[in-house]
């Protein structure tokens, strides 16, 4: 327990120590305007990375992340486009086909035991196609990007007070899912399913149903950040998020929640999604050639990360030799 | 005896003519098999008989070809599963541990049947853990409820396992295995609440090949050979020659019989002095000689394990010097396996075994210096050298092909035994050796550890079974809170000074 | 007589995802004449081979249970650094290539080392490769799509022919048949199977866990500059931007090939017959005309199918027991 | 004082875009004071939209933009003129009025591509067309362009393929492989850039009928100017890249002299495309090549 949470804490630390130096870099870095983009930047992925976070734990992967950003942003485009339903009608429907997503790629997994990583990545290239089949054409049948009037949609796009309403989603679903895994039996399912798939099956646990649900979660969130990124942009288009799964990954698995599954949760994830949008948004005022910008991310990322590593090795250390010298203690008192 | 065929007639459960095949042969072929309330019913049988997988049948883990199963009067379809069979009340614990890693012992106990709270289903933490340290303290097992399975030994976590068979009601109660990682006095424990379980009308179905606990535990005893159903024997006929001669199709030689046979003290070839490592072992000095089979005893926990781990060079020591063959000796598993040492660890599945690859794959890969040259494995040598594994401690079914995962639990022990045994060893360290290996196959193993030792090789043997500690060693160092407090040398020593020496009743007279 | 028909039928489980293969080229020769001629499968075959020979080396890394991003980026690498070896300083083309070769290999060195000593998932590690990489190879080609007008040797690996045959076929085959011997024959190829099944049982066996992978990820990165070199000559260009995503790629070659990204099996002539499978879609799509908004569907659709396929007999299985279910009232 | 000018193109590795920001480079450095950074947003207009923010955050004077999208960039657009931040857009303009847009009419030149290959093919034959990835603006202006001038004037020639090459060299060969499989008769190929032109030129050459089929690309780089002259590819629209990074850049330093904020309609500044082919070719001076 302790561990972890003095693990998280050196992150942490190690994330301001990097933004108290992007500060002094650049001023314009501390100013309320550059951290209320920055935040809504890192809620983009982390509303991605939360659903995401949960298929790492039941040690899956889901690649169909990015496509599913892309599908529903045309869902949206066609009812903006040629309908005149109210916006507030028609997102549970985009969300829904996120889910819907989840329970396909659920589906081959589960029932044909198929490998997660195969079964998404089709279903990438699937909704990918079927995104720019359907996105709005101009006469000439060329992909035409409309640009958003709706106000009702583009208000996801709006803040409250100085912070941007994804922000503030973000970080309730955060809390929530993060209470959701710790003090649930759903919750717990989710670990013990990646932890030992067949222990869990010998425990009673439906390992099917959870990763089901995982999956169809997983849809949700990248649907629902899909409905912020078009409210951001003003328009939607068959490329939205294609690609971004490996951001995605990253900042969970700079977060602590490794491939392996079993471990890992919500807290981890909100650190990498902010590290990684801190560097990312903080090397662009460094003023350095765009050329160099690559070499210097992927410096940090390593570093941080091997900092990270190495950090929980001297902590699991310094943990066993306090535990064994208590039992060496208390067998003395004993005797 | 009297009361047992009385009182209780009632079956609980009926199953009928139970088939099984694994998308190959029949491993169970029209099984009969049936359970009274209240009893005490043990199920015996050579590795790979089918005992698990019945087991596996009944708790709705795997599925039925055919047959019929009753319980409780009920007829159980071919839908049966595993959260089906806990909601009529059979609990289980199952030959492989099936333990959540990261989690803690209350989390792992009340798996799917965490309390919650009167609202939003919340899991109420701090009553999980207090019912569940409630539970350790009453049954006298010594876990805390918020340790994380992680960092306990294997006998620990067998405790835990049974803590989490036991929590919830239940009127079946089957335990594959459950005391093969367990020392005696834990063992003796578990006999205490199986008793007490049947003394509340719940039956028990109990799988184990130390027949020792076989004869004093059971009511009813069924014996299963190749799939089939060989008998069942009722209380007056259970007999140890009698269960022995069903299983395996003949009679053993006398099984007391001590296996050292005539061995010259041949020269010193492991000299330990002094090894320490903080909060796990202190100041262990041992001198092993070649030929000579070194037992080590102690309780769950003593440190026996770590020691052996640093011996062979897994883990770094503090301080003490080892030397080999009169040379100074630097561990390292690498070196070590070249200077011909072998080593079994205690944890087959975790350590042991490389489940996904063929019988050949996991023997070749210990033996890659014997079976390549030049960078090039033969496979013609690698398959001939697994054969003769195969062989030599008779692993069934006898295909190298097969992947181990796919082999009974006895059957995986005897791949991980057998990779080394098929080496020219020098040194041979053993941890646990015959976790899970019938009787028959152990007699076997046993057999070849003693012609090993008379062809020179020297021997560690760690073992919490203390017939077969007493039986296999020529000389026994007993441990306790990682220090030496007993030597027994040559000469008889019986089961029960061991067991004194571990529990610190010899400690004033330590050596 | 029991153990051969154990083998056959592993023989046609082994050979399974081939029979999909001819399958799928059936149905594409029916659906296109033009398919099934000499020179069209000879352009296929010419179109997949820098992933093929990608595929050779990367295999290692998800054997081992991890993965190497860096594929992409290292090719791309190995163009430039090739380049600036013959055409900027000068070295004849041979020697340019074995140093950029080196270079190759020195950089999975490093990403082995930081996966195994320092504890980083491969992932991680990887991924900031790619990502550094990218930026050296734009520094060091000042961002410029640099065209290769020599020299004649280097430009001949790419477009010269043997026999009728792209060069770039015989290397694919070679470093394809080289890394099956090293995967199926060799100490390394156990081991790597080894530590991908269990470290912990591997290494009390003897195997080095670290050493093994460092080599995998060092097999990965050659493999990746060979492609990077064969891909700069083919296209006569030198450009960080190029291979950019082939990772995906490459991974889906060798998970459809039947390689478990968990670690413990794989097989070289499942990834080529992986990339081949993807080639002939693409082939047959561009054949087809159809068009470029159904590229990703017909792909994914075609790979789930051709996994499904493969999968044999699971899906009886799983239809037996749906009838099992829905004929079954009252259970 | 010194002005702050962000330059964003869709992505900065590009022959195009690099001599876009040479041009501009110079024609700023000539003027003094001003100090240009250039972000990649790496063809993600997601990337593209949050570097436009980082610029207006940051306080930038002026920003020089080829949006990836003209949709997807009007609300940063919108966003930086608003907070008076004037913005310059090249080749694609975008829904909200802004400063000033230096435009190399895609539309148009692909047109005028049409145009000559039907023109020396006497408006019979077969053509193929490598396409740019299907959201990509500036490839389908100039795919539309080349389209409706086949429509117009020379509806003999067929359109006997199209396929995405999404703008790379090796997919271009092996899309130029299976056109020629599927057509024995093959008459000129369009590919919407230069770079994929270039590997359809080597996958005719490899093939051996290079001779046969006449290869169209677009941009006018350097190397494939050199092709053109070499007799690989046929012909290329040509535009002066430097010379559109510098006429951006001198509107630049007029609207931050000027200081004006608000801007009710576009200017736009159209660069001439010309078609280079072996006989053209010639008139480009070696300083305009890029
Ligand atoms: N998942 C599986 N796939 C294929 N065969 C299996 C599988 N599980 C068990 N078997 C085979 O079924 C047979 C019976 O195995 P089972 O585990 O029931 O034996 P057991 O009686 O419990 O033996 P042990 O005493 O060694 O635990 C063995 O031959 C084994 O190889
Ligand atoms: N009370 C305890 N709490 C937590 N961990 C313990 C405790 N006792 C022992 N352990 C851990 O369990 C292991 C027990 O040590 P070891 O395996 O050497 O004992 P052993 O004598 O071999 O017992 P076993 O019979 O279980 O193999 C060590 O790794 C130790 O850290
Ligand atoms: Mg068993
Ligand atoms: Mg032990």
């Amino acid at each position: 327990m302790s561990i972890t949470a003095l693990r998280r804490l050196i992150l942490i630390g190690l994330l301001l120590a990097i933004g108290l130096g992007l500060s002094l870099a650049s001023p314009s870095f501390l100013k309320l305007d550059n951290l209320m983009t920055l935040l809504q930047e890192a809620s983009q992925t982390g509303i991605v990375a939360v659903g995401f976070t949960l298929v790492l734990i039941t040690a899956g992967i889901d690649m169909s992340i990015g496509a599913v950003i892309a599908i529903t942003a045309m869902i949206c485009a066609n009812f903006l486009t040629y309908t005149h339903i109210p916006a507030f009608a028609f997102i549970p429907v985009a969300l829904g086909a996120g889910c819907l997503v989840g329970l396909f790629n659920g589906f081959f997994i589960t029932r044909f035991k198929l490998p997660e990583f195969i079964v998404t990545l089709a279903s990438r290239g699937i909704l990918a196609g079927l995104a720019l089949l359907i996105a709005v054409k101009d006469a000439d049948g060329f992909v035409s990007n409309v640009f958003i009037q709706d106000p009702v949609y583009l208000g996801f796009g709006g803040t409250v007070g100085p912070f941007y309403i994804i922000t503030i989603v973000f970080l309730v679903l955060a809390v929530l899912v993060q209470f959701f895994l710790k003090r649930t039996r759903s919750g717990t399912n989710i670990y013990a399913t990646g932890a030992n798939p067949t222990a869990a099956r010998l425990s009673g646990i439906n390992t099917d149903k959870t990763i089901f649900a995982v999956y169809m979660f997983s849809g949700f969130c990248a649907s629902l950040s899909s409905i912020f990124l078009s409210a951001r942009m003003m328009t939607a288009m068959p490329e939205f998020g294609i690609g971004s799964e490996m951001d995605v990954i990253a900042a969970v698995v700079i977060g602590g929640t490794p491939f392996t599954g079993g471990i890992g949760d919500i807290w981890g994830t909100v650190i990498g999604t902010v590290f990684l949008a801190m560097i990312k948004n903080g090397i662009l005022k460094l003023g350095i050639s765009p050329y160099i910008q690559p070499i210097v991310i992927g410096g940090i990322i390593v570093v941080v990360v091997v900092v990270d590593v190495w950090y929980k090795g001297f902590a699991e250390r310094l943990a066993r030799n306090r535990a064994r010298r208590r039992t060496a203690e208390q067998d003395r008192a004993a005797a | 005896m009297a009361e047992n065929s009385d009182a209780s007639e009632e079956v609980l459960l009926d199953c009928r003519k139970i088939c099984k095949s694994y998308n190959g042969p029949m491993v169970l072929s029209d099984v009969d098999f049936s359970m009274k309330r209240g009893e005490i019913h043990a199920l015996v049988g050579e590795n790979g008989a089918g005992k698990s997988t019945l087991i596996k049948i009944i708790t709705g883990v795997t599925g039925r070809n055919s047959g019929t199963m009753v319980f409780e009067g009920k007829e159980i379809g071919h839908d049966h599963s595993r959260t089906g069979a806990q909601g009529l009340g059979i609990a289980v614990i199952y030959q492989e541990l099936s333990l959540i890693h990261g989690m803690t012992v209350a989390q792992n106990m009340f798996l799917t049947k965490e309390p919650r709270m009167p609202v939003l289903g919340i899991i109420n933490i701090r009553r999980m853990n207090s019912l569940a340290q409630a539970m350790i303290d009453r049954y006298g097992f010594n876990l805390k409820a918020t340790d994380v399975i992680d960092g306990l030994s294997i006998g620990q976590r067998q405790t835990v396992e049974i803590l989490k068979a036991l929590n919830g009601k239940a009127s079946l109660m089957i335990m594959d295995e459950p005391t093969s990682s367990l020392t005696s006095a834990e063992s003796a424990q578990l006999f205490g609440i199986i008793r007490q379980l049947k003394a509340d009308g719940i039956s028990v179905l109990y799988i184990s090949h130390r027949m020792e606990e076989v004869f004093d535990l059971s009511d009813r005893v069924t014996v299963l050979r190749d799939g089939r159903l060989v008998e069942v024997l009722e209380k007056e006929r259970i007999h140890p020659n009698e269960i022995i001669r069903l299983m395996i199709g003949r009679c053993l030689d006398e099984k007391d019989s001590k296996c050292v046979m005539e061995r010259k003290g041949g020269e010193v070839v492991l000299d330990v002095h002094g090894l320490s490592s903080e909060g796990k072992f202190s100041d262990i000095s041992l001198q092993l000689h070649a030929g000579e089979v070194l037992g080590i005893g102690g309780l769950v926990g003593s440190g026996r394990t770590e020691l052996v781990r640093a011996i062979y060079g897994i883990d770094a020591h503090d301080s003490g010097s080892i030397s080999f063959q009169g040379k100074p000796w630097t561990p390292g598993v690498s070196q070590s396996i070249r200077g011909g040492f072998g080593f079994v660890p205690e944890e087959r599945r975790l350590q042991g075994i490389m489940g996904g690859i063929s019988i050949t794959g996991n023997i070749g890969i210990t033996n890659l210096d014997s079976i390549a040259g030049k960078g090039f494995v033969s496979d013609r040598k690698e398959l001939a050298l697994s054969r003769k594994a195969v062989g030599l401690l008779n692993i069934k079914p006898a295909e190298p092909s097969l992947p181990v995962g796919n082999l009974s639990g006895g059957n995986q022990q005897k791949v991980v035994v057998g990779k080394w045994l098929i080496r020219d060893l020098r040194l041979l360290i053993v941890d646990e050796p015959t976790v899970g290996i019938d009787i028959g196959a152990k007699e076997e193993m046993y057999q070849t550890i003693a012609r090993l030792a008379s062809e020179g090789v020297s021997v560690i043997l760690v073992s919490s079974d203390l017939p077969e500690l007493t039986r296999l060693s020529d000389r026994i160092l007993v441990l306790r809170k990682g220090r030496i407090v007993k030597e027994f040398a040559e000469g008889a020593v019986t089961e029960e000074d061991v067991l004194r020496a571990s529990s610190g009743i010899l400690e004033g007279g330590a050596a | 007589m029991n153990l051969t028909a154990a083998k056959a039928r592993q023989l046609l489980k082994d050979l399974r995802l081939f029979f999909v293969l001819i399958l799928l080229m059936a149905v594409l020769s029916v659906l296109s004449p033009r398919f099934l001629t000499l020179g069209n499968l000879s352009n296929v075959l010419w179109s997949v081979c820098i992933i093929g020979i990608m595929c050779s080396g990367f295999i290692y890394a998800p054997i081992t249970g991890g993965i190497d991003l860096s594929v992409g980026s290292m090719a791309a690498l190995a163009g430039i650094i090739a380049n600036v070896l013959m055409n900027q300083v000068g070295i004849p083309w041979v020697p340019a290539l074995v140093i950029t070769l080196a270079c190759g290999m020195f950089i999975g060195f490093i990403n082995g080392i930081v996966t195994t000593k320092f504890g980083v998932p491969a992932f991680i590690v990887t991924m900031a490769a790619k990502t550094y990489l990218f930026g050296i190879a734009m520094l060091v080609s000042n961002g410029d799509m640099i065209t290769i007008m020599k020299p004649k040797g280097f430009l001949a690996i790419g477009v010269g022919k043997l026999f009728g045959l792209p060069i770039p076929i015989y290397i694919m085959v070679a470093v394809i048949v080289a890394s099956h011997i090293l995967l199926k024959h060799t100490v390394f190829g156990r081991k790597a199977i080894a530590v991908g099944a269990n470290e912990v049982a591997a290494k009390l066996s003897g195997v080095d866990p670290d050493r093994t992978r460092i080599m995998a990820y060092v097999l990965s990165a050659t493999a990746a500059t060979v492609a990077g070199i064969v891909m700069a000559s083919l296209t006569q260009q030198a450009y960080a931007a190029n291979a950019g995503g082939y990772e995906l790629d490459v991974i889906t070659a060798v998970v459809v090939g039947g390689t478990s990204l968990m670690g413990g099996s794989g097989s070289v002539a499942g990834a080529l017959i992986g990339a081949v499978m993807v080639g002939f879609i693409n082939n047959g799509l561009n054949l087809l005309n159809m068009p470029s908004s159904f590229h990703p569907l017909v792909t994914g659709v075609v790979i789930l199918l051709a996994l499904l396929l493969n999968q044999g007999g699971k899906m009886p299985k799983f239809i037996l027991s749906m009838r099992k279910r829905l004929g079954d009232p009252g259970k | 004082q010194t002005w702050k000018i962000g330059y964003l193109p869709s992505t900065v590795g590009q022959a195009l875009t690099k001599a876009w920001g040479t041009g501009i480079d110079t024609t700023l450095k000539a003027a003094g004071n001003v100090q240009l950074q250039a972000l990649d947003a790496q063809m993600k207009a997601e990337t593209q939209v949050s570097m436009m923010d980082d610029f207006i955050n940051q306080g930038y004077n002026l920003i020089i933009l080829q949006p990836i999208d003209a949709a997807a960039l009007t609300a940063s657009v919108k966003k930086a003129e608003s907070k008076g931040i004037p913005v310059i857009t090249l080749n694609t303009d975008t829904l909200a009025p802004h400063f000033a847009c230096v435009t190399m009419d895609d539309y148009g030149a692909g047109y005028l591509v049409g145009e000559s290959i039907g023109k020396t093919l006497k408006g019979a034959g077969n053509v193929a067309l490598i396409q740019s990835p299907p959201g990509a603006l500036a490839g389908v202006e100039r795919e539309k362009g080349f389209r409706a001038s086949m429509a117009k004037l020379y509806p003999n020639i067929k359109i006997v393929g199209a396929q995405n090459g999404e703008w790379n060299k090796d997919k271009a060969i092996a899309i130029m492989n299976s056109f020629m499989q599927v057509n024995s008769q093959l008459d000129a190929v369009f590919a919407v850039n230069d770079n994929m032109a270039e590997g359809a030129a080597i996958a005719a050459e490899s093939a051996g009928r290079l001779k046969n089929i006449m290869i169209w690309g677009f941009n006018g780089q350097m190397s494939t100017l050199a092709q053109i002259e070499s007799g690989k590819v046929f012909g290329t629209a040509y535009t002066n890249a430097y010379d559109q990074g510098a006429i951006a850049a001198k509107l630049a330093l007029e609207a931050l002299k000027a200081g004006t904020k608000t801007f009710a309609k576009t200017q736009v500044v159209t660069v001439k495309p010309f078609l280079a082919t072996k006989e053209t070719v010639g008139q480009i001076p070696a300083a305009s090549r890029w």
